[in-house]
C-alpha cells in the first residue's frame, strides 16, 4: 500500500471549558489516499468539523490539538512551526467552508480574493493574478468570469458564491481539499451540481477530499470511504457501498432505517420509521464507556463501562462495538 | 366528496420592493397565483426551494400577511380581512408547527403557561380543567407532567418541537400547517417528530400542509404533493404519482438531484436542473423553469404554460407534460 | 457617486425644515409664558414698554400660519432676527463665531479618532493583554469624566501649574490655545471611539471570511491588513457620525469653561440674557453644522461600502 | 450625554464590573439618603466666614469653600439633587422611548414612519442643546431641569426597543401568540417586553449616568438648582472662580460625579454581560 496522502492517528481535540477540560475528540484515526474522496459524517456537535479544522491547523482557543498525529505525505505536520504550516495552507492543502453567505470578505470583489492566492503562493504580480482568478472562475463555470470578477459577494447567489470559493481553494492545485458540509446551506437543485462540479475538478487535478457532512447519503454517494462520527469519537469506517449495504454499528444502523428514503413507500407501504431515542449528549455530559450507550438498543453493562476497542472489517474497515455485527 | 377543509382561490402576494429614488419600485410576487384545496384528514405536501414562497404562503394562510389578490376560504369561512372574533374562531381551527425550535416558543415562560395561556384566552377558565387538558396534551406529544414548570432553555431542539407541536393542538385545531417542522433537528431524532406528527394525525384526524424541501420526508407523510417554483404550482397529484410518474421537469430535477445510495434511479441522472435559481423580482419570460430545464423549447419562453391534467387529480404546468417520462 | 452625494445631501432639507418648526414651537408659541412670568417667583423683571416692543418685534399677534411662514422665508435667506440685547441682526453675531466652534470641533474629533480608534486596535489584537486592560479600564473611565470638569482640571494642572499653555480664551486662534479645550471636549468620545472599534474589531476578527483568509495560508498581519482593516474601519465611522452630535451638546459646555469665543458660548450667554433670538439663531447652526458633518461621514461610509453603492 | 447604541463589553473577569459599578452605585446612593445622618453640618445654614476656604483637615475632610461651608457636607447632601436628577429623568426618556420604540417596532406603518422621523430629527438636536433651549423657556430651576432632561434623550431608549421588537417580530413564538388569537397589546407586553428588559436595563443604567453628567453641566452653567442649596455642578460652578487660591473646591465635587457615572457604567456593563452572557455566540 503506497504510502497515504494524509493520515490521522489517535488525534485528541481538547475544548478548554472554565475550569475543566473536555475531549471534543478522542484518538481519531483514518487514512486518505492521493486522489482519493473520504467522507467524515456525523450530527451537529460530534466533532466532525474540529477534525477537519485541526488537519489545516485552523484550532483556535477554546479549542486545542492536545494529542495524535497528522501526517501529510509521511511528515508529521501537526505541531510544525506556524509559517512552515502556512506555505502548506492553501499550496498544499486547501479548505472550504458551509457558509457562503459569510465566507467571502463583503467589501473585497470576488476576483481579487481569488487572485490574492496567485500572488501569496505563486508570487505573480496583481495584473496577472487577476488574469489567472478569471480562468479559475471559468473553470468553475461562473459565467461570463470577465464581468464577475469585479462583482463583490453579495451580488451573487449562494451557489455562485460557493464555486468562487472552490476556486479559491483549487486556485493552486493542492494535494487535498477539506470540504466542511459545503452544500449544506444551499438549494437541493444547486447542492448537486456543486458537488459535481467538486467531484469533477478533484478527479481532474488528481486532488484527494476530505469531505465533511451530516447527510449519509450525499457522502455515500461522492466518496469511496466512509466514516461515521458520534460523540467525538469513530464509530464505524468502511466502503461507502459496505455503510449502506452492511452497517455495522448499532448507531450508523439507526440513522440508516431512521431516514424515510424515496421509493420505500411504494416498495413496503409506510411503515413507521424506526426511531433512536433520547438525544445527542453535549460535550459536558458525554456518557462513560461507549458514548452511545444510553440509546443504543443492543446496551450491555460492558458498554457503560469499557470504551469498546476498534475491531477491524473487511477492505480495511473498523467498528467500535463491543457487540459488532 | 368532503366539504374542503381549506381552499385558496388564485392567492398572491406580492410586496413593493426599493424605493422610489435608488432604481424604482418593483413588485416581488412571492405568491402568484396560487389555488389548491385540503379535504379534513389529508396531509398535503408542499414541496420547493429556497425563494419559491412557500413560507410567504403558509404566512397568507395563516392570516400573518395580507393577501394583494384571490380568495381563502378555511371550514367555510373568509379570511382576509378576518375580525378578532373571526381570528379567535380561526385560532381554533388552523394551527401552525415553527421550523427553529430555538426561536418558537418564549423564553420567558414556561411550558405550562405556554399551553395554558391560550386555553384561558379561549375562554376555559375553569382551574381544573386547564390543568388537565395541559397534562393531557404533554402526556400525548411525549413529555412527562414534572416538566410543565421548566423553562425552554432546559430543553433539547427535539423536546421544544414536541412543546411546539404541544401548543398547536392545545385547542384542538382541524388543520395543521407544519413549516419544515424537522429540517433543524439533529438527523438522529427527526424519526421521533415525524412518528409523533403522523400518530397525532390519525389520533385527531387532523389535516396537515407539510411543507419541506426534504423529498424524502414528503414522500413518506403526504397524501397528495403540490410542488412550488417561483411563486406558482407547477405540478399536484397524489404522492405516488408525484413521485414515480413526475411530468413536470422541475419535479423530476428535484428527485434526480436527491444523492441515490440505493441505485433506485427512477430517474435518470440528465434530467438534473441547470444554472442558479431565477429571482422572483424579474422571472423570466414564458415558463419560469425555462432557463434551468433540460428539455427547453422556443415555446417555453414564447408562452407560460397551462396547468393542464395529465391524469385525474394529477396536473403539470409543462407544455411537454405528455411527452416526459 | 453624484446621485449618492445628491441624494445624501438632499435630505439635510427635511430635517433642517423639521428642526426650524420644532424650534419655532418651542420659542415663538411658548413664549407668551416667559415673557410675562420672568423668574420663578412671578415678578416681571422686564419694564412694560419693553415688553411690549418685544412683543410688537416677534410679532406675537398675527395668527400662526402666517407667523411661521414669514419665519421659515427668513431663516431660509440667513434671516435670523434681530438680538434683543445688541440690537444686531443674529447672522451678524453668529459669522464671527462658526470657525472657532468648528476649529474646536474638528480638532476634540481628530484626537478622539487618532488616540481612540488607535487603543481600540491595539486592544483588539492582543484581548486579555495589559494594553487590552489597561486601554478599556481608561475608556470606561474616559466616558464617566464630566467633560467641563476634566477641562477644569487640566486648566489647573497644564495652564496655572505648569503654566505650559494659556488657561483659557482664544488667543490669536493659534495651536496653543486649542489643545487643552480640544482634549477636554475629545476625551468622551475618544473613550467610546476606543471600546466601539476594539468591539467592532474582535468581531470582524471573529468573521467566517477571515477564517477563509488563514485559510488561504495569510500571515496574521497580511490578513489583518487585507481583510480585518476596512471591515472593522466600515463599523466605526458609523459611531464617528453618530458622536458628532453629542459632540455638538459637549462644547456648549466646553467653550463656556475656556470662554472660547464659539457659537456654544454665545448661546449660554443668550440663555442668560433671555435674547430668544440668538438663542434660536445658535440652535439652528449648531443643527446645521450636525447635519452636515453628519452627511460628509456618510459619504466615507458609502466610498467605503460597496454594498450601500448598489442599494 | 455621551452614549453609544451598541456600547461594546468588558472582558473583565467573571462579574467584576458588575460588582465594582453596583459597589459605587450603592455608595452613591446610601450617601444621599443618609445625607442627614452622615453629613458633618448643615450645606446651607452653616456658613462662617471664620472658617473660608481651609484646605482638606481632620475637621473638613474636603476643605471649606468661599462661605466657610464644610465640602463633604455639601457633596453629600448634593448628591441627594444630582442622583434623583439623573434617576427621574432617565425614568422618563426610557418610559417615552421604550412606549414610542415598541408600538412603532411592533405596528409599523405610518407611526414607526413618525416616530422614526421624530428620532432622527431628536437625534439633530444634541440634547444638551436642546436641554439648554427648554431651560432658556422654562427658566433655571429644579423641575424644568428634570423636565429638560427627560424629554431630550428619549431617543436612545427608543431606538433600542424599536430595534429589538423589530428583530423578535418574526420569532416563531410571537407569530404563534398572533395565530393563537393574542391581541396586540397583550402580545406586547407578555411576550415582547419581558425578553426585551435585559438591554433595555442596561441603557437605562448607562442613560442615568449620561443624564447625571447632563445635570452637572448644566448646573455648572448656572441653570440647575438655585444657590445656596448645593448639587455637585453647581457647586464646581462656584469653584471656578476660587481654582487657584482653593483648587480642592473643584476636585472633590468632580470625583463625586466621576466615581458615580463610573460605578454606573461599570453596573450597565456587567448587567449586559451577566443578563445576555452569550449574545454573540448565542446569536451568532
Amino acid at each position: 500500500m503506497t504510502t497515504p496522502l494524509l493520515k490521522v492517528e489517535n488525534l485528541r481535540i481538547a475544548l478548554a471549558g472554565d475550569g475543566v477540560t473536555y475531549d471534543a475528540v478522542e484518538n481519531v484515526s483514518f487514512e486518505i489516499g492521493r486522489g482519493e474522496a473520504f467522507g467524515l459524517v456525523g450530527e451537529s456537535g460530534c466533532g466532525k468539523s474540529i477534525t477537519a479544522l485541526s488537519v489545516m491547523g485552523l484550532l483556535r482557543r477554546p479549542l486545542s490539538l492536545a494529542g495524535g498525529r497528522i501526517i501529510l505525505d509521511g511528515k508529521e505536520i501537526q505541531n510544525v512551526s506556524a509559517a512552515e504550516m502556512r506555505r502548506l495552507r492553501g499550496k498544499r492543502i486547501a479548505m472550504i467552508f458551509q457558509e457562503p453567505m459569510t465566507a467571502l470578505n463583503p467589501l473585497s470583489p470576488v476576483g481579487r480574493q481569488i487572485a490574492e492566492m496567485f500572488v501569496l503562493h505563486e508570487g505573480a504580480n496583481w495584473n496577472e493574478a487577476m488574469d489567472r482568478a478569471e480562468d479559475a472562475l471559468r473553470q468553475v463555470r461562473v459565467p461570463s468570469p470577465e464581468r464577475r470578477i469585479k462583482d463583490y459577494p453579495h451580488q451573487l447567489s449562494g451557489g455562485m458564491r460557493q464555486r468562487v470559493m472552490i476556486a479559491i481553494a483549487l486556485a493552486c492545485g493542492p494535494d487535498l481539499l477539506v470540504a466542511d458540509e459545503p452544500t449544506t446551506a444551499l438549494d437541493v437543485t444547486v447542492q448537486a451540481e456543486i458537488i459535481d462540479l467538486m467531484a469533477e475538478l478533484c478527479a481532474a487535478k488528481g486532488t484527494a477530499v476530505l469531505m465533511i457532512s451530516h447527510d449519509l447519503g450525499l457522502v455515500a454517494n461522492m466518496c469511496q470511504r466512509v466514516a461515521v462520527m458520534y460523540a467525538g469519537r469513530i464509530v464505524e469506517s468502511q466502503v461507502a457501498d459496505a455503510i449502506f449495504a452492511t452497517p455495522t454499528h448499532p448507531y450508523t444502523q439507526g440513522l440508516i432505517d431512521s431516514l424515510p428514503r424515496l421509493g420505500e413507500r411504494a416498495r413496503r407501504g409506510r411503515q413507521k420509521l424506526s426511531e433512536i431515542s433520547g438525544v445527542v449528549p453535549s460535550i459536558a455530559n458525554y456518557p462513560a464507556g461507549c458514548r452511545f450507550n444510553p440509546r443504543c438498543p443492543a446496551v450491555t453493562d460492558v458498554c457503560r463501562t469499557i470504551v469498546p476497542e476498534a475491531t477491524p472489517l473487511p477492505a480495511d474497515g473498523v467498528v467500535r462495538c463491543h457487540h459488532h455485527g | 366528496m368532503a366539504e374542503p377543509l381549506l381552499s385558496l382561490d388564485d392567492l398572491a402576494v406580492h410586496f413593493k420592493v426599493g424605493n422610489a429614488l435608488a432604481g424604482g419600485i418593483k413588485t416581488l410576487k412571492a405568491v402568484d397565483g396560487v389555488t389548491l384545496d385540503v379535504k379534513p384528514g389529508e396531509c398535503l405536501g408542499l414541496v420547493g426551494e429556497s425563494g419559491c414562497g412557500k413560507s410567504t404562503l403558509a404566512l397568507a394562510i395563516m392570516g400573518l400577511l395580507p393577501p394583494t389578490r384571490g380568495a381563502m376560504n378555511v371550514d367555510g369561512q373568509q379570511i382576509s380581512g378576518a375580525t378578532p372574533p373571526d381570528r379567535m374562531k380561526m385560532a381554533r381551527t388552523v394551527q401552525m408547527v415553527f421550523q427553529d425550535p430555538y426561536a418558537s416558543l418564549n423564553p420567558r415562560q414556561t411550558v405550562r403557561r405556554t399551553l395554558a395561556d391560550p386555553l384561558r384566552l379561549h375562554g376555559i377558565t375553569d382551574k381544573a380543567e386547564v390543568e388537565a387538558r395541559v397534562i393531557d396534551m404533554m402526556a400525548k406529544v411525549g413529555l412527562r407532567p414534572e416538566q410543565a414548570d421548566r423553562y425552554p432553555h432546559e430543553f433539547s431542539g427535539g423536546q421544544r418541537q414536541r412543546i411546539g407541536i404541544a401548543r398547536a393542538l392545545i385547542l384542538k385545531p382541524k388543520l395543521v400547517l407544519c413549516d419544515e417542522p424537522v429540517s433543524a433537528l439533529d438527523v438522529s431524532i427527526r424519526a421521533q417528530i415525524i412518528n409523533l406528527l403522523l400518530e397525532l394525525k390519525d389520533e385527531m384526524g387532523l389535516a396537515y400542509i407539510m411543507i419541506s424541501h426534504d423529498l424524502g420526508v414528503v414522500e413518506h407523510v403526504s397524501d397528495r404533493v403540490a410542488v412550488m417554483y417561483l411563486g406558482r404550482i407547477v405540478e399536484q397529484g397524489g404522492w405516488q404519482e408525484i413521485f414515480e410518474n413526475p411530468r413536470h421537469p422541475y419535479t423530476r430535477a428535484l428527485i434526480a438531484a436527491i444523492p441515490d445510495p440505493f441505485h433506485r434511479a427512477a430517474i435518470s441522472a440528465d434530467a438534473k436542473a441547470r444554472g442558479e435559481i431565477a429571482s422572483a423580482l424579474n422571472p423570466p419570460s414564458g415558463c419560469h423553469f425555462n432557463p434551468r430545464c433540460p428539455l427547453k423549447a422556443d415555446i417555453c419562453t414564447a408562452e407560460y404554460p397551462a396547468f393542464g391534467e395529465v391524469s385525474p387529480g394529477h396536473r403539470a404546468a409543462c407544455h411537454f407534460r405528455d411527452r416526459v417520462g | 457617486m453624484l446621485l449618492v452625494l445628491g441624494r445624501r445631501l438632499a435630505n439635510i432639507i427635511p430635517t433642517m425644515l423639521a428642526v426650524v418648526a420644532l424650534v419655532f414651537l418651542l420659542f415663538s408659541v411658548l413664549p407668551g409664558s416667559f415673557i410675562s412670568g420672568m423668574n420663578e417667583d412671578g415678578r416681571s423683571t422686564i419694564d412694560p414698554a419693553v415688553m411690549e416692543r418685544m412683543r410688537k418685534e416677534m410679532g406675537l399677534d398675527d395668527p400662526l400660519i402666517e407667523r411661521f411662514a414669514k419665519y421659515v422665508a427668513a431663516t431660509a435667506t440667513g434671516d435670523l432676527g434681530i438680538s434683543f440685547r445688541t440690537r444686531e441682526p443674529v447672522t451678524k453675531m453668529l459669522a464671527g463665531r462658526i470657525w472657532p466652534s468648528l476649529k474646536l470641533v474638528l480638532a476634540a474629533m481628530t484626537f478622539a479618532i487618532l488616540v481612540g480608534v488607535t487603543l481600540g486596535f491595539l486592544a483588539a489584537l492582543k484581548p486579555g493583554s495589559l494594553i487590552d486592560t489597561a486601554a478599556m479600564v481608561g475608556a470606561i473611565s474616559g466616558l464617566s469624566l464630566s467633560q467641563f470638569w476634566f477641562g477644569l482640571m487640566l486648566m489647573y494642572l497644564f495652564a496655572l501649574k505648569l503654566q505650559w499653555l494659556p488657561s483659557f480664551g482664544y488667543g490669536d486662534g493659534g495651536l496653543r490655545n486649542l489643545i487643552l479645550p480640544a482634549i477636554a471636549l475629545g476625551v468622551g468620545p475618544m473613550a467610546l471611539l476606543a471600546r466601539t472599534t476594539r468591539a467592532a474589531v474582535l468581531d470582524v476578527l471573529n468573521a467566517d471570511f477571515v477564517r477563509t483568509a488563514r485559510s488561504k495560508g495569510m500571515s496574521e498581519r497580511r490578513v489583518v491588513e487585507w481583510h480585518v482593516l476596512r471591515n472593522a474601519l466600515v463599523l466605526v465611522i458609523t459611531i464617528v457620525g453618530l458622536q458628532f452630535g453629542s459632540l455638538m451638546g459637549q462644547a456648549v459646555v466646553v467653550e463656556k469653561l475656556f470662554a472660547w469665543p464659539g457659537v456654544g458660548s454665545l448661546m449660554v450667554d443668550s440663555v442668560f440674557q433671555r435674547d430668544m433670538p440668538t438663542v434660536q439663531g445658535c440652535i439652528l447652526m449648531i443643527v446645521l453644522f450636525f447635519l452636515v458633518i453628519n452627511t460628509l461621514v456618510d459619504l466615507a461610509y458609502v466610498v467605503i461600502d460597496p454594498r450601500i453603492r448598489y442599494r | 450625554m455621551s452614549l453609544a447604541l451598541k456600547l461594546p463589553r468588558l472582558r473583565l473577569k467573571g462579574g467584576t464590573s458588575l460588582w465594582v459599578g453596583g459597589g459605587l452605585v450603592a455608595i452613591a446612593i446610601s450617601s444621599a439618603i443618609l445625607a442627614p445622618w452622615i453629613a458633618l453640618t448643615d450645606p446651607v445654614l452653616d456658613a462662617n466666614l471664620m472658617n473660608a476656604e481651609l484646605p482638606p483637615s481632620w475637621e473638613f475632610p474636603f476643605g471649606t469653600d468661599a462661605q466657610g461651608r464644610d465640602i463633604y457636607s455639601r457633596i453629600v447632601w448634593g448628591a441627594r439633587v444630582s442622583l434623583s436628577v439623573g434617576i427621574i429623568s432617565q425614568i422618563c426618556n426610557s418610559l417615552i422611548g421604550v412606549t414610542l420604540g415598541l408600538t412603532a417596532g411592533y405596528w409599523g406603518g405610518w407611526w414607526d414612519d413618525l416616530v422614526s422621523g421624530l428620532t432622527n430629527l431628536m437625534l439633530a438636536i444634541p440634547s444638551l442643546v436642546f436641554a439648554l433651549a427648554i431651560m432658556a423657556i422654562l427658566g433655571p430651576g429644579l423641575v424644568s431641569l428634570v423636565i429638560a432632561l427627560g424629554l431630550t434623550s428619549w431617543s436612545y431608549s427608543c431606538r433600542i426597543a424599536r430595534a429589538q421588537v423589530l428583530s423578535l417580530k418574526s420569532q416563531g413564538y410571537i407569530q404563534a401568540a398572533r395565530i393563537l388569537g393574542y391581541g396586540d397589546l397583550r402580545i406586547m407586553f407578555t411576550q415582547i417586553l419581558p425578553n426585551i428588559l435585559g438591554p433595555l436595563i442596561v441603557i437605562a443604567t448607562l442613560g442615568m449616568g449620561g443624564a447625571i453628567l447632563a445635570e452637572a453641566a448644566l448646573s455648572f452653567l448656572g441653570l440647575g438648582i438655585r444657590p445656596p442649596f448645593p448639587s455637585w455642578g453647581s457647586m464646581l460652578s462656584e469653584a471656578r472662580d476660587q481654582i487657584t487660591t482653593a483648587p480642592w473646591l473643584s476636585v472633590f465635587p468632580g470625583l463625586a460625579i466621576f466615581f458615580t457615572v463610573l460605578g454606573l457604567n461599570l453596573l450597565g456593563d456587567g448587567l449586559r454581560d451577566y443578563l445576555d452572557p452569550q449574545s454573540t455566540t448565542r446569536r451568532g
